[in-house]
């Protein structure tokens, strides 16, 4: 066991002290790889007095949420280590649900600082990132060695490319990213807003989406929708149905998190595209864009006995060891920033080092309380921009309109 | 009973007091028997019900502390001001949408499922060799979960799915915002639920006695007329029952829409989506409750109005001795 | 065992207008005795029977058993064995079950069971269909097993609604003879419905006459047959029923069939005090006899109609003249005279005769 | 004529006596082919999980090992549902015979205030009570336990329950009641021995209907139930992954699913059994 | 209006034994006739009745209506209405909703049904009950509204089964009248179910008698009285049943009751014939008649047992001697002899005896 005493860090804001040791519970999506029971009983063969039992949520985001969020508000101490999505830090941590955690517990100088920020709220850290998550766009390299077209850094390049092998290849279509009316919309709206070069949540928190810089990027979208060079049907697209569409050789451009690379690469028959892709940055407007910021956090239940051992193990889970040992198991994307450099690990997983730039260029989604709220009300504008529904104008206007209401404090 | 008017007062007669008497006995004894079941429902759901109900009154508090960005704590008294949002606030079009949405689901897929419940129900009556394979069958949909239902039924109507596969023509995005979202919704829960109604008519039809269908066809009677003047009043007890809790489940729709078309479509969004939305993920609390308290009350009186109107004797006033 | 009574017992169906299937019924039965209670349809015999069983609310008025007022107490605790005129038997269980049934509630054991519904099985003629359930079985054999279920037990006191109503004459006469033998030898309180005129008038040591809910007589079978108490009562019993028939009053005489009748004092007396000018005058079938033509204090009668019942024959028709009065007279079954023929036509003996208030159809005298 | 050769075949076959087989196969076809795209997709390779074919070449049984493998603690979960649901199916068919006994039979005071209060409490958004619920198990220390499942199962299904059983017990003719009671059996007694066994086809549907809701109760069950050893297998079956976060296991799912509806055919066919015609036959005029 | 025939009709129930409930039926049924069926309780009359109708699988045979084999028709098809002995009344729907269903089927408008349900009520007396639902009726009342829903129907052929059998004697003779005129008034052909003796003596143009599925005799009632075809149809048709007794052969007599009693030659001649020592011998009830003792020709009976029926009574008691047959006597209803008493008893006529093979009961000459 360890005998640090938790430094909460201000005298104010952090109300509780991180004490107490003994078991604990770690509350996650299910592990998809099954490494996470290994790390698990590694950290309970060293500590057999502050044993972890994993507690499996289901598979579905909104579910795992549903689930964290009613055991907070029973005030259940069930939960103690929580592994949040990126996006719900700010929630949990204006509602006290997760308590604050003391900065130089960590290593944070040795994660990369995106992740590190989507852990802080109002600058203080409530959840420590273990894994991340960054858009990279997918390409037919074949099909545009074919066409003599290089991979593209913007939106135009990206079409005129298309143009090009459309017509060496027609059937295909151009581009698809997760345009499903859910979270994967608000995703693909940031990152095109983004990388036009404009905001949806500002840096001091005011909504900003009601500009010609935001309008560039959803128009992006809603173009490439009108002119087809997004297909009808990538409108029902969440992560898989994109995927399957590039594996099945539909798609030239794919904007795709990494676990796509090693599934669509597969050799044993199930993609028809496996080497005859690369992946990038994802384009922009007028440059390369920026990607939107993915990963998991683990924060610690404000209700939950034992944080002292609750802040020993996520510093346990966080230390280099255990991230290179998930990566290689897991391929998920981790937040040590020298794992992305060494030779090894990005000759097994080529698209780390596209990954890095992704992420280190990635912005985060709106850091807000009401965070379902306003990333709801992106998709809905998002989404009825996209169906013409709604011409980009007037549902940006309106979704400042929402933004500014939901931010107002 | 002892009521009777036209009967002579008899001084003598011990009755009255007595009646009294035997009344309290069946009271009591009726008491004994239904409390189980009050008790577990009082247990499960009164106690959440009124808590919701209060919810309704109040809204949280959410302002932000500017310095540390933690949210207040606490409710406020609000009157009746949920209520009145939900008619004429920013969301009430939405709301409206949904309730449209959520009470032509239910007129819809109900009628659906009852022609095609009744038509089951008679399939499965009829005695042939293989016919409890056929009822196993028949009861499948209504056996699988409902969430595997909806990954089902959205794996069908992808926009590559085998629905399209099977269709002509243009290949149909199902689960996006649109009429034929609603079709499809229509469709899954038509396929999940008439084998319910489908059974519990089966078990109605087979009380029936069989000497009435003979004087029936003795009578003349087409199998087609039978089937409307002899087998649908005389099941009509039990479908009644069925229908009813049909109608009840179908309005508080929830699973369905939610995992097939998704939340936040508006051809699909029911009230329960909007509660659920307001009250899971936006942390809505007392706007939440006002859905679904208004969602109870408009429940209410649709299934108040159906007793009303046709189910006289679902609740069956007379009962026991008195009619023989 | 067990004296019955029905102390101004009613019992009415809401409803508009409210159905009083029984009013004010006061009728006691006695210990061991063989009570008939008859009447048309719908007059309320079942629900009489029902309920001294405890399964119809009394709305009015109590009932008793012994000395115990069971008003409100439930069937169970009544001692009470009933054959449902609807039968109710159990459907699922056999023949066997169904008998013994209320043996095995009592907790006797198999072999006392089986030994009792094996000796209830036979009298019956049901040993062969024991294991059979009630759908296989024919009308007459499930009410046989109705009767049964009620026999096995040795209550104290059996109620029968209707209980050989669908078995064949052969079996009836027998069934009948051994109910009798069986409640004789028993000794055990009956009330027995029926609408057969000749278990009416043998079974029971006494009949009720019940109409519209109305006990209209209670008496031996002989004395209802001789002296009923009114003409609904003295057209009731008997079959074929008595001619009722409206007659004229002329002086000590009564005028009917254009023949008069010289009637015996004390009616007459009763006649003059209640100052009727006609009275409804009533003759049994067999009190009319058919006599050679030309005989004295005699009419004629055109015969409509003969039934032949074997023994007997049955003639109907009317009245010599016009709108002569339709009666029917009973002659031996060997000599029936034939269709249109006309008949002379005499009263055996003026004693026979029947005489009833013309409104409130009382009997005079 | 040599009918007795014939009859059989001149009695049944009217020129269109397929017309109800039609029928019957059109029904099936209808209810069961989504399920067995279900099947299908359940024995396709995970990588040929997108295919359309509708039989699956090559026949693969990865997703059923995927569902049973041991770390998932499928069997375990499988045998949690059979507990819940069947405890819960027995309590309902107790209480809920009792209850609908006293409405279909007895006249007593608040009777139909009794019956709307039953039907009410299916009147709320089930997702509305999980909050209060949850506090309210937590408060009395039923998180983690069984009855956390099984009661609040029972209250979904007791109004059904309750209003179809009494619908069946009014509709039993109450001259067997009655000639019960004469025989010497209480009111309860009567009850039991004679209307019980008579309304089976009522009875059983109610439980069918009752343990297959109880089955599929998902919601309540994920929220009451965090360890691992007491989950049941909708609640596992919602937790199954594919190899990374989006990667829905589609087939594993599907063969969960049709893994969880075997034991309910199953069910049906034994129960179904019960739900014969004619039971009543014979009794009464 | 059609002609019935069941040729070799047979009905099996499965079982085992298997119940041949009708057994090779062969009967024919003219046009317009009216057709008593009697039996015993289950002896296939219900069966009959319902394979006829098209509601009970025909095994073996053919059944035909007019000129149509029918085995294979479908009820609807047959044109036939029917009077269930368990009634099968529509519990939902009202007394005149029952009695007009059929009418509405045909498609006849409101007004022609309601004038015709109403017609029917009248004759059945059910005008009080038409807008009640069956469970509201009394058990005779059920019964009626069964009958009405068959007469409001105009078929080619009335099937009843036991359609009476609930009702008072009063109501039933008036039926009875109704329908034997209702009967002869359309001519439709008619097979009525009864155990009432007098039903079946008076109501059909013939009676057909089962036993056991197996037709015993078909003949008018008249015949089957006076001259039965075996001893199980003398001793089924007339109440009470005819006495039947072994006798033993002497000569030209048969010696009964310790009485020779002098054959006619025909009969003597079909004994010898035989080479029987025995006979069974039948009399009935009124071929006995109560002498002055003393009288030759004669033979005393003690009496066991007295029935009064009214109009005459029923003398049961035994030859007097040891082991003396069980006999029944029909007197007249005034005079009964009392209890124990040792009358006199002599055969009315010789002619009037029945004789019968001992062992296969078929009737000699
Ligand atoms: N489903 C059946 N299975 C076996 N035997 C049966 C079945 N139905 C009737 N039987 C038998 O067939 C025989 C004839 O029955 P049926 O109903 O025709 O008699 P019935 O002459 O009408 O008698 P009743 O006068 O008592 O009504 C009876 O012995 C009866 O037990
Ligand atoms: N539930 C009821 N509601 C209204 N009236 C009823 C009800 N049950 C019976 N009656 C009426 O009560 C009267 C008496 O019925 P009950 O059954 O006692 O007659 P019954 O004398 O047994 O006649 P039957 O000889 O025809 O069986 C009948 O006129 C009947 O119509
Ligand atoms: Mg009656
Ligand atoms: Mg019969």
């Amino acid at each position: 066991g360890s005998s640090d005493s938790g430094g909460g860090g201000g005298a104010s804001t952090a109300p509780t002290a991180l004490e107490g040791v003994g078991p604990i519970t770690l509350v996650t999506g299910k592990d998809t790889s099954g490494n996470l029971q290994n790390q698990v009983d590694g950290w309970n063969t060293e500590h057999p007095d502050q044993k972890v039992t994993v507690i499996e949520l289901p598979e579905d985001a909104d579910a795992q949420r549903q689930q964290m969020v009613q055991n907070a508000q029973t005030k259940s101490d069930a939960y103690t280590v929580l592994n949040l999505d990126v996006v719900w830090t700010a929630e949990f941590a204006a509602n006290q649900w997760v308590a604050q955690l003391p900065e130089t517990e960590f290593p944070l100088d040795k994660l990369l600082p995106a992740t590190v920020e989507t852990g802080k709220y109002f600058k203080k850290l409530y959840a420590v990132p273990t894994t991340s998550d960054g858009g990279l766009l997918y390409y037919r390299k074949d099909l545009l060695d074919a066409a003599g077209a290089k991979p593209p850094t913007t939106w135009a390049e990206m079409n005129a490319a298309c143009d090009k092998v459309i017509a060496a290849n027609p059937g295909l279509s151009c581009y698809a990213g997760q345009f499903e009316k859910y979270e994967g919309l608000t995703v693909n709206f940031s990152e095109a807003v983004n990388s036009a070069g404009g905001d949806v949540v500002g840096d001091d928190g005011k909504p900003n989406v009601n500009t010609e810089k935001a309008k560039a990027g959803l128009d992006f979208l809603v173009d490439g929708v009108k002119s087809g060079k997004i297909a009808a049907k990538a409108r029902t697209f969440k992560e898989e149905e994109g995927r399957r569409a590039f594996q099945a050789g539909e798609l030239i451009f794919h904007r795709q998190w990494p676990y796509q690379y090693a599934k669509a690469n597969a050799a044993d028959g199930s993609s028809t595209v496996a080497g005859k892709f690369a992946v990038a940055p994802l384009p922009g407007l007028d440059g390369p864009g920026s990607s939107t910021l993915g990963g998991h956090n683990y924060a610690i239940s404000s209700f939950a006995k034992n944080k002292k051992t609750a802040l020993d193990f996520i510093k346990y889970m966080v230390d280099e060891k255990q991230q290179r040992a998930n990566l290689e198991k897991t391929s998920l994307a981790p937040t040590w920033a020298s794992l992305y450099d060494e030779p090894a690990l990005v000759e097994k997983f080529p698209y780390l080092t596209e990954l890095k730039k992704s992420i280190e260029k990635a912005k985060k989604r709106p850091a807000v309380v009401k965070y379902q709220e306003v990333s709801s009300a992106i998709q809905e504008a998002a989404y009825s921009a996209m169906s013409g529904q709604a011409t980009s104008a007037d549902a940006l206007a309106a979704l400042q309109t929402k933004l500014e209401s939901l931010t107002k404090g | 009973m002892a009521t009777l008017v036209d009967a002579p007062p008899r001084p003598e007669s011990p009755a009255p007091p007595k009646m009294t008497h035997r009344n309290a006995g069946v009271n009591r004894l009726a008491a004994m028997l239904v409390s189980p079941t009050l008790l577990v429902l009082g247990l499960v759901v009164a106690y959440p019900i009124i808590s919701a109900l209060r919810l309704a009154f109040y809204q949280r508090n959410d302002g932000i502390d500017p310095e540390t960005g933690v949210l207040q704590t606490g409710d406020k008294f609000v009157g009746i001001d949920n209520f009145t949002d939900m008619f004429t606030g920013a969301t009430a079009d939405r709301f409206l949408n949904a309730l449209w949405n959520t009470t032509t689901f239910t007129v819809v897929a109900v009628t659906l499922e009852v022609v095609l419940g009744v038509l089951m129900a008679l399939v499965m009556h009829k005695a042939f060799k293989g016919r409890a394979l056929v009822r196993a069958s028949i009861l499948v949909p209504w056996a699988v979960p409902t969430a595997i239902a909806g990954l089902l039924w959205r794996w069908i109507f992808q926009a590559d799915g085998v629905a399209n596969d099977l269709l002509p023509g243009e290949a149909v995005l199902w689960t996006t915002d649109g009429i034929q979202a609603w079709f499809a919704v229509i469709i899954a829960d038509t396929w999940k639920t008439a084998p319910f109604i489908g059974l519990l008519v089966l078990a109605g039809l087979q009380v029936i006695s069989n000497e009435v269908y003979e004087a029936a066809k003795l009578d003349g009677a087409s199998p087609w007329k039978t089937f409307w003047a002899i087998t649908l009043p005389l099941v009509r007890p039990t479908l009644l029952v069925a229908v009813l809790f049909r109608i009840l489940d179908t309005l508080r729709m929830f699973d369905l829409p939610y995992t097939l078309i998704g939340p936040g479509k508006n051809a699909t969004d029911t009230v329960t989506i909007l509660a659920f939305e307001e009250a899971v993920k936006f942390g809505k609390y007392g706007p939440a409750s006002a859905y679904a308290v208004f969602l109870f009350l408009y429940v209410a009186t649709v299934a108040f109005a159906f007793v009303k109107l046709l189910g006289a004797d679902v609740i069956g006033a007379r009962t026991g001795r008195k009619s023989r | 065992m067990a004296q019955v009574s029905y102390d101004s017992a009613s019992r009415v169906y809401a409803g508009s207008p409210p159905v009083r299937a029984v009013d004010q019924l006061d009728l006691s039965v006695e210990d061991g005795e063989f009570l008939v209670l008859v009447g048309p349809s719908g007059s309320g015999k079942s629900t009489a029977l029902r309920m001294l069983a405890g399964l119809e609310d009394v709305d009015e008025g109590t009932i008793r058993i012994g000395d115990r007022d069971v008003t409100h107490v439930p069937p169970k605790g009544r001692d009470i064995a009933m054959v449902f005129q609807s039968y109710a038997l159990y459907p699922h269980m056999t023949v066997a079950q169904n008998m013994g049934f209320a043996l095995k509630l009592q907790g006797l054991s198999k072999s006392v069971i089986s030994e009792k519904v094996g000796e209830a099985a036979k009298l019956l003629d049901l040993e062969k269909y024991l294991d059979r359930k009630p759908k296989a079985l024919s009308g007459g054999q499930r009410q046989r097993v109705a009767m049964g279920r009620a026999i096995v037990r040795d209550p104290a006191v059996f109620l029968m609604d209707e209980p050989l109503s669908n078995l064949d004459a052969k079996l009836r006469v027998e069934t009948r003879a051994n109910i009798a033998a069986l409640q004789r030898r028993l000794g055990t309180t009956t009330i027995y419905v029926t609408h057969d005129q000749v278990e009416a008038m043998t079974m029971g040591h006494r009949v009720a006459v019940l109409k519209d809910g109305l006990l209209q007589q209670c008496d031996t079978p002989r004395a209802l047959y001789d002296r009923p108490a009114n003409a609904f009562v003295a057209g009731f019993i008997g079959s074929p029923a008595m001619n009722l028939h409206a007659g004229t009053v002329a002086g000590d005489a009564v005028r009917l069939g254009g023949l008069d009748i010289a009637l015996p004092r004390d009616t007459v007396a009763a006649i003059r005090a209640e100052q009727l000018n006609t009275v409804t005058v009533g003759v049994r079938p067999e009190s009319l006899t058919v006599v050679p033509s030309g005989t004295s204090d005699a009419f004629g009668v055109v015969v409509d109609l003969v039934e032949e019942l074997g023994a007997d024959a049955l003639v109907h028709g009317h009245v010599a003249g016009e709108n002569g009065d339709r009666l029917v007279i009973r002659v031996d079954g060997r000599t029936p005279p034939s269709l249109g023929q006309e008949v002379t036509v005499s009263v055996r003996d003026p004693e026979e005769l029947h005489l009833f208030h013309p409104e409130t159809g009382e009997r005079l005298v | 004529m040599t009918a007795t050769l014939e009859r059989a075949p001149i009695r049944h076959r009217s020129r269109f006596w397929w017309a109800p087989y039609l029928g019957i196969a059109a029904i099936v076809v209808y209810c069961l082919s989504p399920f067995y795209w279900m099947l299908v997709s359940s024995l396709r390779r995970t990588n040929d999980i997108f295919d359309s074919s509708p039989v699956p070449a090559p026949l693969s049984l990865d997703s059923y090992e995927a569902a049973f493998a041991a770390n998932n603690g499928f069997v375990r979960a499988l045998g949690n549902s059979f507990l819940v649901a069947g405890v819960t199916t027995v309590l309902v068919l107790i209480i809920g015979t009792l209850t609908a006994y006293a409405l279909a039979r007895l006249d007593f005071r608040f009777k139909n205030l009794v019956l709307a209060i039953i039907i009410t409490t299916s009147m709320f958004p089930g997702i509305s009570l999980l909050v209060p619920l949850l506090e309210l198990f937590s408060g009395i220390g039923w998180i983690n336990t069984y009855q956390a499942m099984i009661v609040p199962s029972m209250s979904f299904a007791l109004p059904l329950a309750v209003w179809n059983l009494t619908a069946f017990f009014r509709q039993m003719p109450i001259e067997l009641e009655e000639a019960a009671q004469i025989d010497g059996c209480t009111p309860a007694q009567a009850f039991r021995k004679v209307i019980l066994p008579l309304a089976a086809p009522g009875v059983f549907t109610t439980a069918i209907i009752t343990f297959i809701a109880a089955w599929n109760e998902f919601i309540i069950a994920l929220s009451v139930v965090n360890k691992k050893d007491l989950k049941t297998a909708p609640v596992i079956t919602s937790q199954f992954t594919g190899t990374t976060q989006f990667d829905a296991p589609f087939g594993t799912q599907m063969a969960a699913g049709v893994i969880v509806t075997i034991p309910l055919v199953i069910l049906v066919l034994l129960f179904q059994r019960r739900i014969v015609a004619g039971l009543t036959a014979g009794g009464v005029k």
